[in-house]
């Protein structure tokens, strides 16, 4: 429900992003540089090549590169770079009419069609259908004959089917903008037709139209070399990169250096536009991630790693937790333990790294990220650093992970029946036995009507149905820990309070245990026996729920808690002045401390080390002025 | 299901009728007199017009549409102006040139490209993968016919290890049926590798980084299994659009790369075809390949809607 | 070297009547591969498909399908040597006056449908050509024809013109007699052969345009003459197509190319040349400077001539015994001087200063018809025509080449031809209705012409030369030289000379 | 469909914002979706009125369908005696100063490729025609209205964070000095400690500017915090309208108590106290199309709930769709007067 869609990274549009990483891809740079050349060159053929691409010379027939002919000569002594330089003109500025034609058409269209919707794009969709389903290339092959040699005709007829392509395209970008919140806050601003467009929606179908253009470059010079191949494409004996393919497979048998040039050129010139359309692409909004940074060796702390558990009732030990995105850590140093039979909350804002502690423990975090120092042992065997195959060996089986979306957590191609037997195949169950427990396993987590949930695939149920069966899916290994992420948070109200009832029910046995991650402290309220309070990846208070929440020690827990709004009471609430820091600017003191009212110098000298503060439970808060805090109502 | 192949089988009907009546009267543009054509300079203006005649040209341009129409509701698709061979058989002992030709490449990009794919989306990043992206983005921009006349150069001509040319029809040799056409599906097969092996590799790695892998993977699930059960399955549906939209394109390059290796094919129907003003031929061969076209699309839909749940409910 | 030159050859047969089998039409000979079986078999390269396998209705030239008619009909007479022409069905003929041909046909021959072959079925076939309707090209060769039963193994041929001839063309397509039983309904023809020949058409193994299959008739009345059980006739659609094809062993005879025939030998192929009687070059079809002002002046024509450097061209693209002429027949041609083909030398200087003198200094702009095929011989020309201030356009039309040529519209055309047998191509040359060429109505020349056909021996001999000389001073064309023709085959084949430019299926047979 | 009872809420010129009947579906022919089932609340000038319901309540339909940017399928809205019910967001005109909106999502509510002040100014430039000059003052004062330093202005949205780029929300919703702002859930994308700083803007707007708001929310305790008057909706249909306190602290009806009942309280004892109290309610896996949209789940159930819509009865200062509450019943619960507007 709350989860926040970074639309950009970067302060600038979409366009202006692919204009940089245009500009800062080397391959890309050498792809602009070599399309620049091959224009230049074409344009001032005339001027740059060594010869008349139409000079014959009888006597060189056929002849190999050389100093005077760079590139040897073809079937008639004529000067095969000359004609190189020569032949790319028409093929250019052919494709060039085209992918004009293609954007000048598919562009309005396009934007008609998408923001419009309707009539106007029922009937525009129609007509690209018509335009996906024209055999394009049959066409244009006819088209030859009845215009012999008429490559403009032949190219306006291809942009015209091709508008297809680009009015679709701009279509669903258009339609992806229109369903963005700043063009309905621009609408209710009353801001024309004509501004939304021109202001909101066309810059940001600049860069994908730029890339279809790009693209279509590219087709477009394909097309028309392969008409030039087949003798459609222009006057036989101008040079043009098609034709001279077509001459070199006349001389294949006899001279097949002569298929070199012409298709190196051809191609690097297709590669270039593809290149450019690439850059493009990736840059745009939904683009490829940022490629993972190669990470060092994992390098666990040592001495954490060999501290024994000293409660055999501990069940997990997270201790000196590191872990680290490519730009540098995000959980420093996180330490707890779980035991059986308990429910730990670990709550925090979002930023404050509980979601990657959470996914670190049972070693599920993406490929980017990763556990650099700390240890996580679970049950005994340590699982920060171990094999993948170690891990999956305890995954499911030991520790098993519920996630906060459950719609996506199900696989949305598989029944619900289908995903629960399969997970308890893997465990050993029979055939037999995996489809009974399926069932019961249904009715565990609370579903009155199994036999038909179990036939649905996930979004033919409600949400709180899909985490009832997530839960489900994670009991098939009969894990001893389980770990929780906002599992309520996508749900709501009413269904999050049966779903903490179920969690209570699972741990209630006594041999399991529960990492609940919240944002919400009345969650956190409801069902955990202890919390961890984390702030910018680091564990500021820990103790027994009502102790850490009805008399906190730390004076984020004690802002939070008052900035709370109540059901009892309004009017203005006491604020936590600024936000959290993000990880690249975590100072090298209390991190809080900038916001916090209670700072005083000491705070900002140095990291803060969590103090013991125990009073009837163990408690710790990472806050030098901890005693000062002393009990006090936390409202 | 089958209401949706229904629906979209009954949508392709006036697509089809569109692109027929263009490619008849586009045909109307070309200049020149078909019987003096198939006559010979030699004829006279009567025999040419008894011709003419018996071709139905005598009628005018609306009148012959609307019989070759009704004929085509009967089946008939008319007779070749040139060799009055009726234009059904022409096209079916064409037919299955092309499709021999346009399904094995299919398979071939297809099963290339997603294993690909699959191995650079499991490596993102690595070494391996850029090489791939940029291999892939390279075979994307050589044209079928260079790749065709260097193929023949290097394996029929120098080595002599394929024939360079022709067709073996499958029913008569399997073995040299599939010899026949290595060629020239490596030929066509080429350049759409690229673009399905980036699509399977984007869409393989974003089903490997959704939630639902993850499940499977917190439950010790081994990776095979996610990657073939979940990642594929969930990412089937951009690579199958890629593969149609892929084989729609692979059609059209039959024309050259059935001229260059001489296949008896539609390409090279079409080519002689509209060189020869052979209206009849031509418009079989469009409509054909329009055909093909639509069921291409059509079989792209269903087959996303077999594999993902979610889609056939709109 | 013209991928296409069958349809080049096809248009001039049509044209001419005449230039029948020089032309090099199929551009093919069979070969043999080594049957199984006891069964030879053989498959042959071919550039172009047949369009039916009506004899009478092949459109552009008997020629254009002489591989394809050949396997399913017999032929009144047959070439067996150069300029042989030796028996067929007719066994014998005697000429009692010039315009007489009186032929005695082989008792006992049948056709595939039991239908007897007999005098009246000639008349038959004589008869059906010229009132084809449509007709076929062939009408313009035997309109001048009267065909009579004798008796039934007799027939007699009178005409208008003298008939010397008249036994040649039979032999090179003119004579393939057709059932007349399928005569009756004429477009059973179009896919069904029904002839009397060694061979009939296995349609299963037979794609229209592509592929076409051959089995032997048991009961063929001269198979000693054709060693094959098996034929295919496969169709290729350029040159390199079929050069790549008889390399890699899928033809065993296939039309040569220049370019190739070096490689061809090296691959271990049989490179046979073939007799110099095909030129090529650029017809100047508008010499009354009806659409190109310039070409009615023959100074310019002439400029034309002497800037082309024919050895050069004739060098590079027409094989090492192509011989540069300016002339519109070849060394083997009744007609060709050696002297006369020289007379116009490179000589671009004089080239400039007659186009100057005809008023022209800065050139003209001259269209040129041509097909991807002819490209190389066009360009060559265009390249020195050019190096004078001539900008040539050249447009190509491939399929419809001759639909093109025929339309007047051209102003200059690449071509290439055969003069044989000469009367008959120098009669159409200067005949008025003679397609692309639209000769000024020199009467020099058609009195040349009237005598040419009229005459035979020396004095036609004579009328000859004279013609192709004044042809030659007149510059209707810028020939460039002769076609070196060749056909390569496998080695396990070989090919009786006959004197044409290709191997006819009766000429091949399995290499010692 | 029941009348609206004249008692319940008394036709007065007072009124913003009027919204009667309405009903937005979504759809066509077997597939229709409707949601928005009836609904009809009213805004006072200056109050604050909170829209309250869970996920598929339809509280944010009736957001846009006031705004213009979703067709209602019938019923009325009035905004300030005009019909704007058939009026799309392009064609209002004037009005559209009068009537703003702050969106939920803090990141897709601002054009990431325009800076601050180009969001800021495009309004004052179009309506109000202001010199460049004049909307660059503007434009200061705004940002420091929202409590954002002058140098935002040149700067874009990614550069900000959440709580920040809502006070630039605010900002522009403030731009056109309007009478009524549409809040859709405004907090709810925020963190902790964010959502205060908003909510507490949000009312010293309110105080120093007299708006009027429609506040969206799920959580009844920020709308509590923030509102006057609470309308609690259940599958597209109005519940309970009452007093804020009156509404978070003695629920009538089944789903509003089961609502203030599940959220959870940060105080360990109340909460065991609250949980020991609370009654599940159970997701029915159908949804029933007649009688009470509640029925399903309530555990007050009766038959007549799943046959029959409940009426309107005005209880206390409250009105509630409950058959538990009678329309004869009403009377006995009723207190004082019903003046609602704050």
């Amino acid at each position: 429900m709350s989860t926040v869609v970074h639309h950009a990274d970067s302060p600038v549009g979409p366009a202006a992003r692919a204009g940089r990483a245009l500009a800062t891809s080397p391959l890309t740079l050498t792809a602009v540089a070599w399309l620049v050349l091959v224009v230049l060159t074409s344009v001032f053929a005339d001027q740059l090549a060594p010869f008349d691409p139409l000079t014959q010379n009888l006597t060189e027939l056929l002849k190999p590169p050389s100093a005077t002919h760079w590139l040897g000569t073809d079937s008639l002594g004529r000067d095969v770079l000359s004609r190189l330089m020569h032949g790319g003109d028409t093929l250019l500025w052919g494709a060039a009419e085209a992918t004009a034609i293609a954007v000048a058409l598919g562009l309005p269209a396009g934007l008609l069609s998408g923001y419009r919707g309707g009539i106007a794009d029922a009937v525009i969709s129609w007509l690209v259908d018509l335009t996906f389903a024209v055999p394009a290339f049959v066409v244009l092959v006819a088209l030859a004959v009845i215009y012999p040699q008429n490559t403009a005709v032949m190219m306006a007829v291809l942009g015209v089917l091709g508008a297809g392509a680009a009015t679709r395209l701009v279509r669903n970008s258009t339609r992806t903008v229109r369903d963005e919140l700043f063009i309905d806050a621009a609408r209710v601003s009353g801001l024309p037709l004509r501004t939304i467009l021109f202001r909101h929606v066309l810059p940001t179908v600049v860069a994908p139209v730029i890339m279809l253009a790009a693209t279509s470059m590219a087709i477009c010079v394909i097309v028309l070399s392969s008409l030039s191949f087949l003798g459609l494409g222009g006057s036989p004996e101008a040079p043009s990169w098609g034709q001279m393919i077509y001459e070199a497979s006349q001389n294949i048998t006899v001279d097949s250096w002569l298929l070199v040039p012409p298709g190196a050129v051809l191609i690097l010139t297709v590669i270039a536009f593809n290149l450019i359309a690439n850059t493009v692409r990736d840059a745009l909004p939904g683009g490829p991630t940022p490629r993972p940074v190669r990470h060092r060796r994992t390098v666990l702390a040592e001495t954490a790693a060999q501290r024994p558990d000293a409660d055999p009732q501990t069940l997990l030990g997270v201790h000196g937790l590191v872990v680290e995105f490519p730009s540098g850590p995000v959980v420093d140093g996180v330490t707890f333990a779980v035991r059986k039979g308990e429910i730990l909350g670990l709550v925090g804002e979002s930023g404050s790294g509980k979601t990657v502690t959470a996914l670190a423990i049972p070693g599920l975090l993406p490929i980017d990220e990763r556990i650099t120092a700390g240890s996580v042992r679970f049950a005994g065997e340590e699982l920060a650093g171990t094999t993948e195959r170690r891990l999956s060996r305890v995954r499911g089986r030991g520790v098993a992970y519920i996630a906060q979306e459950p719609m996506a957590a199900l696989d949305p191609c598989y029944t619900v029946g289908n995903q629960l037997r399969a997970a308890l195949r893997h465990f050993g169950a029979t055939r037999r036995a995996a489809a009974a427990r399926t069932g019961d396993l249904l009715r565990e987590v609370g579903i009155s009507d199994p036999d038909r949930v179990m036939r649905c695939r996930p979004h033919q149920i409600s949400g709180g149905i899909a985490q009832r069966v997530a839960i489900a899916l994670a009991l098939t290994g009969d894990p001893a820990l389980l770990i929780a992420d906002e599992p309520t948070t996508a749900l709501d109200v009413t269904v999050q309070a049966a779903i903490l009832d179920l969690f209570r029910n699972v741990v209630a046995t006594g041999e399991r245990a529960l990492v609940l991650v919240s944002h919400d402290i009345g969650v956190v309220a409801d069902v955990c026996d202890r919390v961890a309070v984390m702030y910018a990846g680091q564990i500021v208070e820990q103790g027994e729920t009502d102790s850490v929440l009805g008399a906190p020690r730390h004076p984020y827990t004690r802002a939070l808690l008052r900035s709370m709004p109540s059901l009892d009471t309004a009017g203005r609430l006491p604020v936590i002045p600024g936000s959290v820091p993000a990880p690249d600017a975590w100072p090298e003191g209390c991190r809080f401390a900038a916001r916090c009212a209670l700072a005083t110098d000491a705070c900002k000298k140095g990291p803060i080390p969590l103090m013991d503060v125990s009073g009837p439970s163990p408690r710790t808060t990472r806050c030098v002025r901890g005693h000062d805090l002393a009990p006090e109502p936390g409202r | 299901m089958g209401s949706l192949a229904l629906r979209r089988a009954a949508g392709a009907v006036p697509l089809l009728l569109v692109v027929w009546t263009a490619a008849f009267f586009l045909q109307q543009l070309i200049h020149g007199d078909p019987a003096a054509y198939v006559l010979g300079n030699t004829s006279t203006a009567a025999q040419r017009d008894q011709l003419d005649a018996a071709f139905g040209l005598h009628r005018s341009p609306l009148d012959q549409y609307l019989s070759t129409c009704a004929n085509l509701l009967s089946g008939d698709l008319g007779r070749s102006w040139i060799t009055s061979e009726s234009v059904g058989r022409l096209l079916s002992t064409a037919l299955p040139v092309t499709l021999s030709l346009a399904l094995l490449s299919t398979l071939v990009t297809a099963a290339v490209g997603t294993a690909l794919g699959i191995w650079a989306a499991l490596r993102r990043g690595s070494r391996v993968d850029r090489i791939l992206q940029l291999a892939a983005g390279a075979v994307t921009a050589v044209p079928n016919y260079w790749i065709a006349v260097g193929l023949v150069y290097l394996f029929a001509i120098q080595y002599r290890v394929l024939p360079a040319t022709g067709y073996v029809q499958l029913n008569q040799s399997p073995g040299q049926w599939l010899q026949s056409l290595i060629l020239p599906v490596i030929a066509l097969s080429l350049a759409p590798i690229g673009p399905i092996f980036l699509q399977a590799r984007s869409a393989v790695a974003e089903a490997l980084d959704a939630d639902y892998v993850r499940t499977v993977r917190a439950l010790g699930i081994p990776r095979r299994r996610q990657v073939l059960k979940h990642g594929l399955r969930n990412a089937a549906a951009p690579i199958v659009t890629a593969v149609g939209f892929n084989t729609v394109g692979l059609l059209a390059g039959t024309v050259a790369v059935e001229q260059i290796f001489n296949l008896p094919g539609l390409g090279s129907q079409l080519l002689s075809g509209v060189l020869g003003h052979d209206v009849p031929v031509v418009q079989g061969v469009v409509l054909v390949f329009a055909v093909g076209v639509v069921i291409v699309n059509l079989a792209v839909d269903l087959l996303i809607g077999v594999l993902n749940p979610k889609a056939r409910r709109a | 070297m013209f991928a296409k030159r069958a349809a080049l050859c096809a248009a001039i047969a049509a044209l001419t009547a005449t230039a029948v089998a020089a032309c090099g039409g199929p551009s093919s000979t069979p070969t043999s591969t080594s049957g199984s079986g006891g069964t030879r078999a053989i498959a042959i390269g071919l550039q172009f498909a047949t369009i039916n396998f009506n004899p009478w209705l092949v459109p552009n030239g008997p020629n254009y399908s002489l591989n394809y008619t050949s396997a399913v009909y017999d032929s009144l007479t047959t070439l067996t040597g150069p300029d042989k022409v030796g028996p067929g069905i007719a066994t014998s003929w005697t000429e009692p006056n010039p315009t007489t041909l009186e032929m005695t046909l082989r008792p006992g021959i049948a056709f595939a449908d039991g239908t007897p072959l007999d005098a009246a079925a000639v008349k038959a076939n004589f008869d059906y050509a010229r009132t084809a309707s449509p007709a076929g090209s062939l009408v313009t060769y035997i309109k001048n024809l009267t065909t009579t039963v004798v008796n039934a193994t007799t027939v007699r041929f009178t005409s208008t013109v003298p008939v010397t001839d008249l036994p040649f063309d039979f032999a090179t397509g003119a004579g393939f007699i057709v059932s007349p039983k399928a005569l009756a309904h004429p477009s059973s023809l179009n896919d069904q052969p029904d002839g009397s020949g060694p061979y009939t058409l296995d349609a299963s193994g037979t794609t229209s345009g592509q592929q076409y299959t051959f089995t032997r008739r048991a009961t063929y009345w001269n198979k000693a003459a054709f060693p094959y059980g098996k034929v295919t006739l496969r169709v290729y659609s350029s040159q390199q197509a079929l050069d790549s094809a008889v390399r890699s062993g899928q033809v065993q005879v296939a039309q040569g190319a220049a370019q190739t025939n070096a490689a061809d030998k090296a691959a271990g192929l049989t490179v046979v040349p073939a007799p110099q009687i095909t030129t090529a070059g650029i017809w100047i079809n508008d010499e009354a400077g009806a659409a190109v002002k310039p070409l009615g002046d023959v100074r310019v024509r002439q400029a034309l001539n002497y800037a082309v450097d024919r050895k050069a061209i004739a060098a590079l693209g027409f094989g090492a015994d192509g011989t540069a002429t300016s002339l519109v027949v070849g060394p083997d041609s009744p007609g060709y001087r050696a002297n006369a083909a020289a007379s116009y030398p490179y000589d671009p200087a004089k080239a400039k200063a007659l186009l100057a003198q005809a008023g022209y200094p800065d050139g003209f702009t001259l269209p040129m018809l041509s097909t991807q095929s002819g490209d190389l011989l066009a360009q060559a020309v265009a390249g020195y025509l050019r190096a004078i201030g001539v900008t040539v356009q050249i447009s190509d039309h491939n399929t419809d080449f001759v639909q093109q040529a025929t339309s007047g519209r051209w102003a200059s055309m690449v071509f290439e031809w055969s003069m044989d047998p000469a009367a008959q191509s120098i009669a159409s040359l200067v005949s008025a209705n003679f397609g692309p060429h639209t000769p000024q109505q020199d009467a020099q020349i058609q009195a040349l012409a009237a005598q040419v056909l009229g005459t035979t021996g020396t004095a036609q001999s004579t009328a000859i030369d004279q013609a192709v000389a004044t042809i030659n001073q007149q510059a209707w064309f810028v020939m460039v030289g002769t076609v070196g023709l060749t056909y390569s085959t496998a080695n396990t084949v070989s090919c009786t000379d006959l004197g044409l430019a290709t191997c006819l299926l009766s000429s091949l047979h399995p290499a010692k | 469909m029941t009348p609206t009872p004249e008692e319940v809420q008394p036709r007065t010129d007072a009124w913003l914002l009027e919204i009667d009947h309405l009903r937005v579906s979504y759809g066509r022919r077997r597939r229709t979706h409707t949601a928005v089932d009836d609904v009809t609340l009213n805004v006072g000038a200056g109050e604050a009125v909170g829209l309250v319901g869970e996920s598929g309540s339809g509280k944010s339909t009736i957001g846009r369908a006031v705004l213009g940017l979703t067709a209602s399928s019938s019923g009325r809205i009035r905004f300030e005696d005009t019909d704007i019910t058939s009026v799309p967001a392009e064609r209002r005109g004037a009005l559209t100063a009068d009537l703003q909106v702050v969106f939920q999502d803090p990141y897709g509510s601002l054009n990431p490729a325009r800076t601050i002040s180009q969001t800021l100014t495009e309004p004052l430039l179009t309506h109000r025609a202001m010199t460049a000059e004049q909307a660059r003052a503007r434009v200061q004062g705004l940002l420091d209205q929202v409590g954002l330093p002058a140098d935002a202005a040149n700067r874009y949205p990614a550069a900000f964070s959440g709580g920040q780029r809502q006070r630039i929300a605010i900002a522009r919703a403030l731009a056109s000095n309007p009478k009524l702002v549409i809040c859709d859930e405004p907090v709810s994308a925020l963190d902790l400690s964010t959502q205060a700083q908003i909510l507490n803007l949000l009312a010293d707007l309110r105080a120093d500017l007299g708006l009027a708001y429609l506040f969206i929310g799920h959580n009844l305790a920020v709308v509590r915090n923030l509102c006057d008057r609470v309308v609690v909706l259940y599958r597209g249909q109005v519940m309970e309208t009452g007093p804020a306190a009156q509404v978070t602290g003695h629920p009538l009806h089944p789903y509003t108590a089961a609502l203030v009942a599940a959220a959870p309280v940060a105080d360990v004892a109340a909460q065991r106290e609250r949980r020991l109290a609370r009654v599940t309610v159970t997701e029915p896996l159908t949804v029933a199309h007649s009688g009470c949209p509640f029925a399903g789940r309530c555990p007050h159930v009766e038959d007549i709930c799943r046959q029959q819509r409940p009426a309107r009865v005005k209880v206390g200062e409250s009105v509630v769709a409950c058959h538990l509450f009678p329309s004869g019943k009403g009377d006995s619960h009723t207190s004082g007067s019903v003046d609602e507007k704050v």
